[in-house]
This record gives C-alpha cells, structure tokens and sequence, in this order.
C-alpha cells in the first residue's frame, strides 16, 4: 500500500468498527431505555430523561474531560478496568467506542421514545391477551412497529459515531495506527493544512457513511409498505 | 463610520459625559490572538483602552492555525497574534498580512512536566527513555505548534526515534496537561504558560531547550480598515505595560 | 367454569380535575354470576359493554368490586389483587378488529400458539383458517384485507389458543349474512363442546335470538335485566329493555281495572281502550305499562269489534314492503292509539289491505308484554 | 346530479412481483349510472364494496374507465383526469369510523366547515350534535367514545358540510336498535331534502329495506343486480343474490315440465316434487332454480298434500324460539327436502305445533322466487 | 456585576438566543423537509436525505470551515452578503447561528420524517375528504399526529444547537462579549486552565439547558394524554 491509501485505509477500518460496535451498544441500551422512558413511570423520570440528553449539550472535548477522569487510570471506572484486566482502556481503540457511545445515546434514546410511544397500546394489549408476556410483546408488536423511529435514532447515532471527534480524541488519543480515527485523521490533516490529504479523507468518509447508512435504511425497512 | 451614524440615528441625543472623552464613538478592533495568549491580553485590554480613549478591542481566542484559516476566509480580523511563526509564515506568502508591520512580540518556553505524585524519578529529558516511562503526551507535531517544538527539540537531543513509540499525540496543549494532571501519561510537553495554570497537579521538571525559539509574531492583516489603530495596539504589547502583562502570566520577554 | 362480576367503575368528563371534584361522564356499577353458557351482552350504544369486557380482561382497572372465575381472584379491590392480563387466559375479540399491523394473517393468529409444538400449531392454524373461510389470505396483511375479513382474522386469533373464557366484542358486525349464520352456528358449537363461559356483545337482535342461552341488558352501565331470551323478550322488566327489544308499540297509559280468573288474564285500560293481558299481580288502580311486538299483531278480515277478545277496528295508515315482510302502520282511531305491525308478505296480499282501509287488528292475550 | 361509474381496479396477491405476472388477489369491474337516489351498496364480506367507494372517492386510483358526477369529470383513464379528492366536495364515512385521535368531537366535525361564517358553523354543529345524539360528547376525544359513539361523530362529520355525494360505509353497524331506526329515518329525509345521490354500504337486510330506492349487489367484484329492492328480493337474477337477500330455502334440481296459462304458472319438478311457480318464460325441459324466503312458508292444519296448490306433508324437526318469531325446520319427507320457516310466535302457538309432528305446508305460488 | 457573573451571563444568552433561532430555523425548515421526504418521491430523495445527514459525520471544525468558505468574505453566499448588507457575516453571532442550524439540521429531519411516515394516511384522506388542502391537512393532521417525534427533534436540535462548538468557533469566532457562547466560554476556561470558571459555566449551561428542554416538553405535550 502506498503511504496514502495506509492513511486512509487504517482510519476508515477504525471509524467504522467504532462506529458499528457503538451503534450496535447504543441500539441495544438505547432501545431499552427508549421503552423504558416511554411505557413506564417512575419518581425522577424527567431527570433521567433530561439528564441522558447532557452529552449533547456539552462540548464534546469536556465530556471527553469527565470521561477521562471516570475512565482514566485514576478514575473511579478506570481503576476497576485496570485491576481487572491489568491494562487501561485510556488511548485504545475501545475508549473511542465509550466516547462514541455517549454522545449518541440520546440520539437513540429521544427518537426511539417518541416512536415507542406514538405505537398504539391496544395493540399490545392484544398481545398480553393472547399470553405474551411484556418482553415477548416488546419484541414482538413494539418495537417493530417503533421501527421507523428507531431506524432514525440508529442513523443518527451512527452518523453522529463516525464523526465524533472531541470526546474521542480526549480519550483515546490520537496514536497514529492505534486510534486515529476518520475523524481526527480529518481534523490532523486540515489543520496541518494538507488539503489534499483531508479532501481525501472528507470524501472516502462521506461516501462510505452514506453507503452504510444507505444500506442500514434499505436492511431494516424491507417490508416496511405492508405496515 | 456606520456603527457611529446608527448609534446617533437611533438615540437622537448628543454624546453624553459619560461617553468617552474622545467626541467620537469608539472605533473597534478585532484580534485574532492565539488561545495562550486569552488571560494575558484580557487583563491589558481596560489598560490599552484607557491609553487609546478611542479604540475599542474585541479579542477573537482560538487556535493559530483555525484563527489563520477564518482569516484565509475572509474574516473581518485588524490584528493576528500568532503562538507560531509557521501560520504568520503562511498569511505573509498569500500577502494576508502587512508584512511590514510583523514582528514578534514575546516568547514562550518549552517544559517537561510530570504528574505531581508521580514516582517515576524523571528529571530531564534524557530519563524518558527509561523503560518505566511508557507514555508520552505532546502536541500533534504536525498541527500544533508545540508539538512541533517538541519534535525539533527531541530530534535535537537525538531522543525522537526512541521515543517516538512512546508518544500520544493531542491536538492541543489543554490535552497534554489533562493527561500529565490525570497520570494518563508518565510526561508531557508544554509550553511554561500553560504548565503555569496547572500548579498544583503537574510539577515541572525542567525547561527544554529549543534551537528555534517559540516566537510569538504579531502583525496587522491586510485587510483591516483600522490599521492605525491596529498599530497603536501592536505597539501597546510590544511596550513596557504590555510586555509587563505577558511576563506575569509565563511569558518571557523578548531581550531588546 | 364459573364466573362472579361485580365492580365499579367511574369515568370522568375530560377537562373537569379530579381534586374539584370530578364530573362523572359515566359510572359501569355491574354484578352478575354466570356459569359455562354463552351471555349475550346487550344494550344501547355508550351503555358500558366494552368497558365491563375491558374490566374483565384486566386492560381497564375496575374502581372497585372484585370479578373471580372459577377460584382464581382476576380482580379484588379488598385483597388488592389484580391478576396481569397474561394470566387470565382469556380471547378477547375487540371492537375494532386490533389485528397486528405488520404481521400476515398466518403470524396473527400463531401469535397465540407459541407454546404448541410445530404439527399442533400448523393444524390448529389450518382449522381456523378453515373454520372463518380465509384460508385464500393467510399471506396478506391487515391492510390488504376489508372489513369482514379483518373481523374474522381476528376472531381467529381470539379462538386459535382455546382459551379459558371467551369475550367477543361484535364480532360479526361487518360480516353479510350467509358467513354470519354460519358462524353463530360454529361458535355456539364451539361453546358446548368447549364448555367455556362465552360473553358476546351484540346489537343486532337476531344474533341475539340465535346466540344466547342468557341475555343481560345494559343501559347506562346498569344491569337492567339479567335472564333467558324468553324473560327478556316477553318479560321485560322496564321500558329499556322493552324499547332494546325492539317492542315498538309501547303504552304507559293503562291503569288495572280488574282480574278474570276464568281467562286467567288482567283487564286494563289503556286511555279509553280496554285491553286484557296476561294475569298480573296488581290491584286496580295500578298503573301499567304495556307493548305488543310489530311481529304479534294479526290482521282479521273486516268484522266487529270485540274488545273483550283484544280484537279493535283499525285504519292502515301505511304499508311499506321490507322484503319478505310488510310494515303495516294502522290507527285504533277510536283509541288515539297508533300501533306497527310487521307482518309476513303474503298474509297481507291474501286479505288484499291497502292504506286507507279498514280492518281488524287483534292483538293475542298471551303476547301483549307489560311491565 | 348523475354518477356515472364505470371503473377496473386489481389488488395482486401480496409477495408476487408485479414483473413475473402478478397473482390477482382481487379484481372490480363495475358498471353503473345512478341519480339523486339512495343506493344500497349490498355484498358479502370482501366483495369490493369498500373498494369502490375509494375509487369514487378518489383514495384509490382505478386502473381503467371513469367516473363521472353531472359534468364534473372525476377519473378518466382516456384523458388521464384524476380529480384531486378535495375538489370531489363529497361525504365519506369510513368502514373503520376515522376520526381525527387528537381532537375533540366539536374539532372533528367542525374540521370540513372551515369557510363558513362563525355563527352559521357554530348553528350547524349544534345541528349535527343534536341530530345524532351527542351532545354530550362535545369536548370528548375519540379515544373517550364508544364504538357506537364514535360512528355517529363520523356520521356528524361527514354529513355536517353538506356534501353533494355521499358515500356511507356501514356507518350504522355499531349502533343500538333505536337509534339506528332513527337514523335510518333521518338519513332517508337528509337524502330527499338535499337531493343528493347517496351510497350506502350495509350487510344488515333490515338496513337495505329501510332505505334503499335501488340496490345494488356486488359480489367478486361485479354488479350481479341492479334493481328496485322487489326486483332484488322477488326476482334475484341469481344464487349469488338469493343467498344474499337470505333466501335460505334454496334449490337447483328443477325442470320445467309445463305451463298452466289459467293460474299464470309453470308447473316444475323439483327432484320429485312437484311445484308451481310465477310465469316463467322457458321451455319444457330447460332447467331452473327455485327458492322461498322462510317468512314465506306457512303451515296449514293437519290434512291432506294438494301438490297442484303447492301444499306438501311435513315433519317438524325442530322449533327454535327467535323472539317474537319462530323459526321451524321441516322435512318433506317424501321428497327428501329440508325447508326452514319463520313464523310470528302466536301462529306456531295457535297450531299448536311441536317438533315431531306432522303439519301441512304451503308455498304460495306468487312469493316463490326462480332464477 | 461581578467579573465572574460578567463571564457567565453574556454568554448564557448569547448561547440561548442562538440555540432559540436556531432551533426555530431547524423546526420549520427541518420539518418541512421531512414533511416532503416522508410524502414526497421525487428522485435523488435517497441522496438528499443521507446529504442531509452529512453535517453529522463530518468533523464540526471541518463543518465550520465548509462554511467559512461559503459565507466568508470572499466565499460564494459571502459576497453575496457582503454585498448586500456592506457587513461581514463572519465573527457575529448570527454566523453562530447559521452553525447552530447546520449541525442540527439532520437531528430534526431524520426524527421528524419517521414520525411523519408513522401517521395514518387514512387519516390524511379523511381531511381531504372534507376539502382541506394538503398544507392544511398537514398543518392540522399530520404535524400534530407526528408531534412525539417533531418534539423530540426539537430537543435534539435545541440540545445540540447549545452544544454546538467546532463548526461555531470556525465561523463566528470567539470574542469575548460578542461571540461567545457557553461552549465556546466552557472551551476556552478549561484551554486556559480556569477550572473553577468552567466547572460553573457546565453546571449553569446544564440547569439552564434541562430547564429550557422540560419547559418545551411540558408545554408541547399538554393534551398529550388524549391522543
Ligand atoms: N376514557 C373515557 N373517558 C370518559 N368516558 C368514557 C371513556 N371511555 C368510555 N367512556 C364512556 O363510557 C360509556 C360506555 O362506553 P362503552 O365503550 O363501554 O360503551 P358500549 O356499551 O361498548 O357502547 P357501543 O355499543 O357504542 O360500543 C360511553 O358513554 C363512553 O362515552
Ligand atoms: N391492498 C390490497 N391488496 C390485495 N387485496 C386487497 C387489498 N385491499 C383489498 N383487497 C381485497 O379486495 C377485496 C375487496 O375488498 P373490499 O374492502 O372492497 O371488500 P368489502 O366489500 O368492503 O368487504 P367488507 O364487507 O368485508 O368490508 C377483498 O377480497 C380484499 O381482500
Ligand atoms: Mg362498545
Ligand atoms: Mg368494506
């Protein structure tokens, strides 16, 4: 490989495998707290809906600063990882899945609350009906017919993964081969004024987000006249 | 000017004692000065303007080389106040600048610094190639100043080739320092000013010498309206009051 | 299986705060005990049917009361229980067919069958195909069905699981007449041979007739009568349920004059018509109401009057044709009165009547219902 | 006003790509003209009556023909018109009432009579509320109504901007009795008073004789009758129609074997029984297919079989209470045919008749329907 | 006012004022657009909708200089501004709000569309039937029926409009008392190692944030229950 397609080519696996794990955890959490905010009630609710949204609000490089002293070798979580697995999660590719993590979450968690809870609860109450259990009907009648909006929330949290940019760097560093990701080689490249380098770059990320996000759409909603 | 006719339009009274002395509304600067300098100019800004009754600044903070490109852009800057000769460099090529007005102002210094409790026994630069030092927190050598520093400094000494696997690249200073203050990395390069913000969670080991000195160049960029001002207010930091503000916060001052 | 209601339930007006006091919109106050027999609910529109389904199936939460079936507490305000809808086992067919939108009509009705092993499931799900007629639409989605056929995919899933009581909510109200008779047969065989308690709520009278082995009458979330087809239809215990009924020639003008122990009958006077009803147990002076079904009125040839004998002379006011029957309007002008008769078509072309003539209208002592 | 409706439309079976010769799952081919009339769309399940009136009403595109209402062009494939629904300025009530979930029922009707001055909107809507019975539910919302509730606020909503067509799809079928004789009636004058053409989906035969000037019947997606509601019930054209109009005594083993030109009738042989039936215009020998309505069956005392009067010897094998009626199932046993009746309680009462027993049974030449 | 109140209140409205614009700007273009993707085919909607989602990938330093381009002095909508109103949009704080409206474009259209999908046509059709227009029908109708999602696109969109920092330090600078937001203040208090100002800005931007998003929750929801 050329110098130039290596400083493509390691990026992009990076970004996206961050990006992917990271959606994936966000569809999982995201989807449950979704139904969670959506079909139950409890004291504080409000808060933890409002709270969830944080991340979004702050700039991303001090939620990378407080994510640094949770995770960071003296950090509260760090010092966990790090008696567990004897090595810290600070500067790996993981700490870029965290920091991804958390500033799409409320992506996920808003959009797929709203679709949860526009989904017609006679409906589930048919399904309790005929024995189905909450989970079973969650599975089964919510969440599918939420399809839509959760499809919109994983967009999101997928686009907004692939170009987190301050939380990562905070946190994962920027260790050229290690965890440099599109978004920081773009950021590196621009800034040392090697337009050629980031126009490359901005253009392989776009396309190949768009075609990911192209496929994710067309994968989820096979069927989706019929509804 | 237009700021001057609107305000009077609008108010339709007379200027008021309470206005400046000077018979006319205040013209306004901007400068685009770099991050490290924020706290330094901030506190001369009541100064300055006390001295130029009719000037009013407006400080733009921000990384030297974002701060370049909005001037690229076209922003409506009068002054750029550079941590970094490379992007002056670049504005005086596109003829951005007036170069007859460039000229550094102060300097900075280049430290090794180390978390305060840390118990790795490293005092100078040489220590960090000891195997116990594992990671190494400095500026991205290719697009922040600092980092570049750093690079030459250590290639200098003949230390970057072994220590290049151990660093960790930041894309600013704070970065650094959160890392060294955090005990992510064992140490760090900054520069004197920022490590002075930090005094009680990073100690510094030593001052790192640079053949190429952290010059700070300032310079009036061409398409200012206000260049006198501009002037005034570039004199104002080089002058004694100025320089004075700057040695208070790190800064070292250029020898005359 | 037997089941033991008797709840409370209150809605309030929209707008109006529970803390000042609450306007109730509308108040279900039902009790009632039934055995494995198949109960048609009936009442007017707004009269609380699906909300006591909706109590009963555990989607609604009574106020108050308890409902068991069989042991098992569904409901008890006093024990604070509340069994999950899960649990009660029970086919809920809705009002509005609520089938799942983005599944085919083969995965609504497995949707029950989830703990049958593969072969019953198949076989379960091919009988109810064949027992509704949709085996053709086992691959369509709600949305390509119509009407009737959505009701029937959804009678499907209530019956596919064999539950333990079953609650159909006008199941066949967009259904035409040949599939519905044919239906009603199938379901009330299904009752017997299951033996489940089955409530069935319906306006439509001929369901009725044909359905139920009791009828409850609801009106205003009230129990107004609770007993067989014949109790109800010539025992109504008050004008709501006369008026259900559709006893469309009601009087409560009529005041007890006397008893005839020989005919076993009572004489009343409606205004100035003297009329004899099955015996009642009143003194006289008792006012009464009276009716007679538009089926029970019978046309005699022109002749006299005898009103000893419930026989008045008449002026037919209209006919109309309704298929195979004709609505006869005719008025008892010297009573003031104006009853309606339907009658069997040919009856009416046999005496030839036609509006403006006159005739003899006899109304049978044994079908004049009073209350 | 005319409509003039002459339209295909296909659904493909769901899965079956349109490329590769799409199964047909349904196909409308309709043909009609109507007036300022009331028409009953008359169907079973899944006929394509819905259908239909979505064609006309412009949610569904026709594949080919066109409609026409007066001069206004609605559809037409030649001209590739395809009026936008808004401008079609008609009344639709949806099969599956739709009202609008967040808005109350005042919102909902007063949502077409948006270029009307305050107060005559304010007087309309008082009109509408009252003439359906809700004006309680004002400042309801939909999901506070019951089903029947809920009907007449689409009913309201529909009628309120007083449409130059409309198109009704069982808007009463969840209403109670009363209410819908009612309705009936006041539908029925709405129609007269506003001359306007009016369509009226219904499974109800109680429904059709109420209202219909004219019936149409569709069955698989084609007009099998068009006619006066005594052309529908004495004349259908053919089984599909007798079976709809509930002519349950239904049989196609007759022959034709003369005419009696003095009583008007020809004489056939159903299986071995021998029948007279009105007039028909075919030959000895041609087959036919013969039927009576159960209200048209009547019992004479015991006696003798008169086949030249269309009196037959009979077993009762059961008798089951419907009410004010009773419906008997006879066998005529030398004829190896099953014949159902329903007759008014008090005639089956006077002859004392019982399951088991012998009886006579006649059929009236006149009320016997052929095709 | 004290100097600290000084630092803390210019930029809270500064900040507020842009993400209030900003997000007005967002939700009626925003759902507009989505309006015409959920019922619109038109071709290269695919395109237009994963182009919309682009702002979201790219690196918001990266967006901010994309727009510097296009709006600076020299740029292509620049000029034309320039020459019009004979001022700069650059370094004001409305170019903080052409940032503001970038970034979270996508938030809204995305979560907005697959509300809109999720609408029952039917009830659509019976709006039409009684002559309402398609914009009245969607004004009263649709909108209203997707209100869940709408809203919560606004969240998305006011949240990340406060948040937004990258693409806002580009374009409209940071001058003190000017174009300084919360962020941007945040940003630079914690660059300068003033921690105890940053820790303040974060927790008054997160009160004041919460608060602003419970209020537009609250006040856009009343009535909710009936639907
Ligand atoms: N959520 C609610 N809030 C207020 N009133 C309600 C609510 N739900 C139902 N009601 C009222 O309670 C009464 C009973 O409703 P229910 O649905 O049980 O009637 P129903 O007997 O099933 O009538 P129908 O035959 O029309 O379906 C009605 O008057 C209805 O308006
Ligand atoms: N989208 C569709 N795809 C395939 N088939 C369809 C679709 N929509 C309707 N059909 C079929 O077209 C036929 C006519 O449907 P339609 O709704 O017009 O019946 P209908 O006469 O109104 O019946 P009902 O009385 O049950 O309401 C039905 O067999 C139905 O299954
Ligand atoms: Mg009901
Ligand atoms: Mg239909």
């Amino acid at each position: 490989m050329t110098p130039m397609l290596d400083q493509i080519w390691f990026p992009i696996s990076i970004t996206f495998r961050i990006a992917a794990i990271s959606s994936f955890l966000v569809l999982c959490s995201g989807v449950f707290l979704a139904y969670i905010f959506a079909r139950r009630d409890f004291r504080g609710k409000e808060l933890a809906e409002l709270l969830i949204t944080l991340p979004l609000i702050l700039p991303p490089t001090v939620i990378g600063y407080f994510l640094v002293i949770l995770l960071g070798k003296n950090g509260f979580i760090g010092q966990l990882i790090y008696s567990i697995t004897g090595t810290g999660i600070m500067f790996t590719w993981q700490a870029g899945v965290i920091a991804a993590y958390t500033v799409s979450l409320p992506l996920m968690v808003r959009t797929a609350q709203a679709a949860i809870e526009a989904v017609d609860k006679e409906l589930e109450y048919a399904a309790y009906i005929l024995g189905k259990s909450e989970i079973e009907t969650a599975f089964l009648i919510t969440l599918p017919l939420a399809k839509r909006g959760i499809l919109a929330g994983l967009v999101l949290s997928f686009a907004r993964a692939v170009g987190e940019f301050g939380a990562t760097l905070m946190l994962s560093g920027n260790i050229p081969g290690k965890t440099n990701t599109m978004s920081i080689s773009i950021y590196s490249a621009f800034q040392a004024g090697n337009n050629e380098l980031a126009n490359v770059l901005v253009l392989v990320l776009t396309l190949m987000s768009l075609i990911s996000i192209a496929l994710t759409g067309k994968i989820a909603s096979r069927g989706k006249s019929k509804v | 000017t237009d700021n001057g006719n609107e305000a009077t339009k609008e108010t339709g009274i007379p200027v008021t004692e309470e206005t400046p002395v000077s018979e006319q509304d205040p013209e306004t600067i901007t400068v685009s000065a770099a991050a490290s300098l924020t706290e330094a100019f901030t506190d001369m800004e009541p100064k300055f303007e006390a001295e130029n009754p009719g000037v009013d600044v407006n400080f733009n903070f921000g990384g030297s080389g974002n701060l370049r490109k909005q001037i690229e852009g076209g922003a409506p800057a009068d002054v750029f106040a550079s941590a970094d000769e490379s992007q002056m460099d670049i504005l005086a090529n596109e003829t951005l600048i007036d170069n007859s007005s460039r000229k550094d102002f102060v300097k900075n210094s280049l430290v090794l610094i180390i978390p305060a409790n840390s118990n790795l026994n490293i005092t100078g630069v040489k220590d960090l190639t000891d195997p116990k030092v594992k990671k190494i927190g400095i500026g991205n050598p290719d697009t922040v100043p600092v980092g570049n520093y750093t690079r030459t400094a250590m290639t200098e000494a003949g230390l970057w080739s072994q220590l290049e696997n151990k660093v960790v690249l930041a894309e600013d200073v704070k970065q650094v320092l959160v890392y060294v203050e955090r005990g992510e990395v064992d140490a760090g390069f900054v520069y004197m000013t920022d490590a002075m913000t930090a005094p009680e969670t990073i100690k510094i080991v030593t001052n790192v010498s640079v053949n190429t000195p952290v010059n700070y160049p300032i310079a009036i960029v061409s398409s200012s309206e206000h260049k006198e001002d501009a002037q005034e207010f570039i004199d104002f930091v080089a002058g004694k009051e100025g320089q004075e503000t700057l040695e208070k916060y790190g800064f070292t001052v250029l020898s005359e | 299986m037997s089941i033991k209601v008797n709840i409370r339930k209150c809605y309030h007006e929209a707008g109006s705060s529970k803390k000042s006091g609450a306007k109730k919109a509308f108040m279900l106050n039902v009790s009632f005990e039934m055995e494995n027999e198949l109960i048609v609910l009936f009442g007017p529109s707004g009269s609380g049917k699906t909300t006591l389904f909706k109590c009963i199936s555990g989607i609604t939460e009574p106020d108050d009361g308890n409902i068991t079936v069989d042991s098992k507490v569904y409901y008890d305000k006093k024990i604070k229980t509340n069994l999950p809808i899960q649990k009660r086992n029970l086919g809920y067919v809705f009002q509005s067919s609520t089938l799942f939108p983005h599944m085919d009509v083969r995965k609504n009705i497995e949707c029950g069958l989830k703990n049958w092993n593969k072969e019953s499931r198949e076989k379960r799900l091919m009988e109810m195909l064949s027992l509704l007629h949709i085996e053709e639409l086992e691959k369509r989605h709600p949305s390509q069905l119509s009407g009737g056929q959505k009701q029937r995919v959804a009678l499907a899933r209530a019956l596919a699981p064999e539950p333990e009581l079953l609650l159909l909510d006008e199941p066949f109200s967009a259904l035409d007449k040949e599939i519905k008779t044919e239906l009603i047969e199938k379901i009330k065989n299904l009752q017997h041979e299951l033996k489940i308690p089955l409530l069935f709520i319906t306006h439509n009278l001929e369901e009725v007739f044909m359905l139920a082995d009791r009828v409850l009458v609801l009106h205003g979330g009230k129990v107004q009568q609770f007993g067989t087809l014949d109790e109800i239809f010539y025992h109504p215990k008050n004008l709501h349920v006369a008026k259900l009924i559709g006893l469309s020639n009601l009087f409560d003008d009529a005041r007890v004059v006397g008893h005839d122990e020989i005919s076993r009958s009572t004489i009343l006077m409606s205004g100035d018509m003297k009329i004899r009803v099955p015996s009642l147990k009143l003194n006289p002076g008792d006012m009464v109401s009276w009716g007679v079904h538009p089926e029970n009125i019978t046309f005699l040839p022109p002749g006299h009057e005898d009103q000893d004998k419930n026989i008045y002379m008449a002026h037919v006011v209209s006919i109309i044709n309704k298929g195979p029957k004709k609505k006869i309007t005719v008025n008892l002008a010297r009573h003031h009165k104006t009853l309606t008769a339907e009658v069997p078509a040919q009856f009416v072309d046999s005496l030839k009547l036609n509006a403006g003539d006159s005739c003899l209208v006899k109304l049978e002592i044994s079908k004049i219902v009073t209350f």
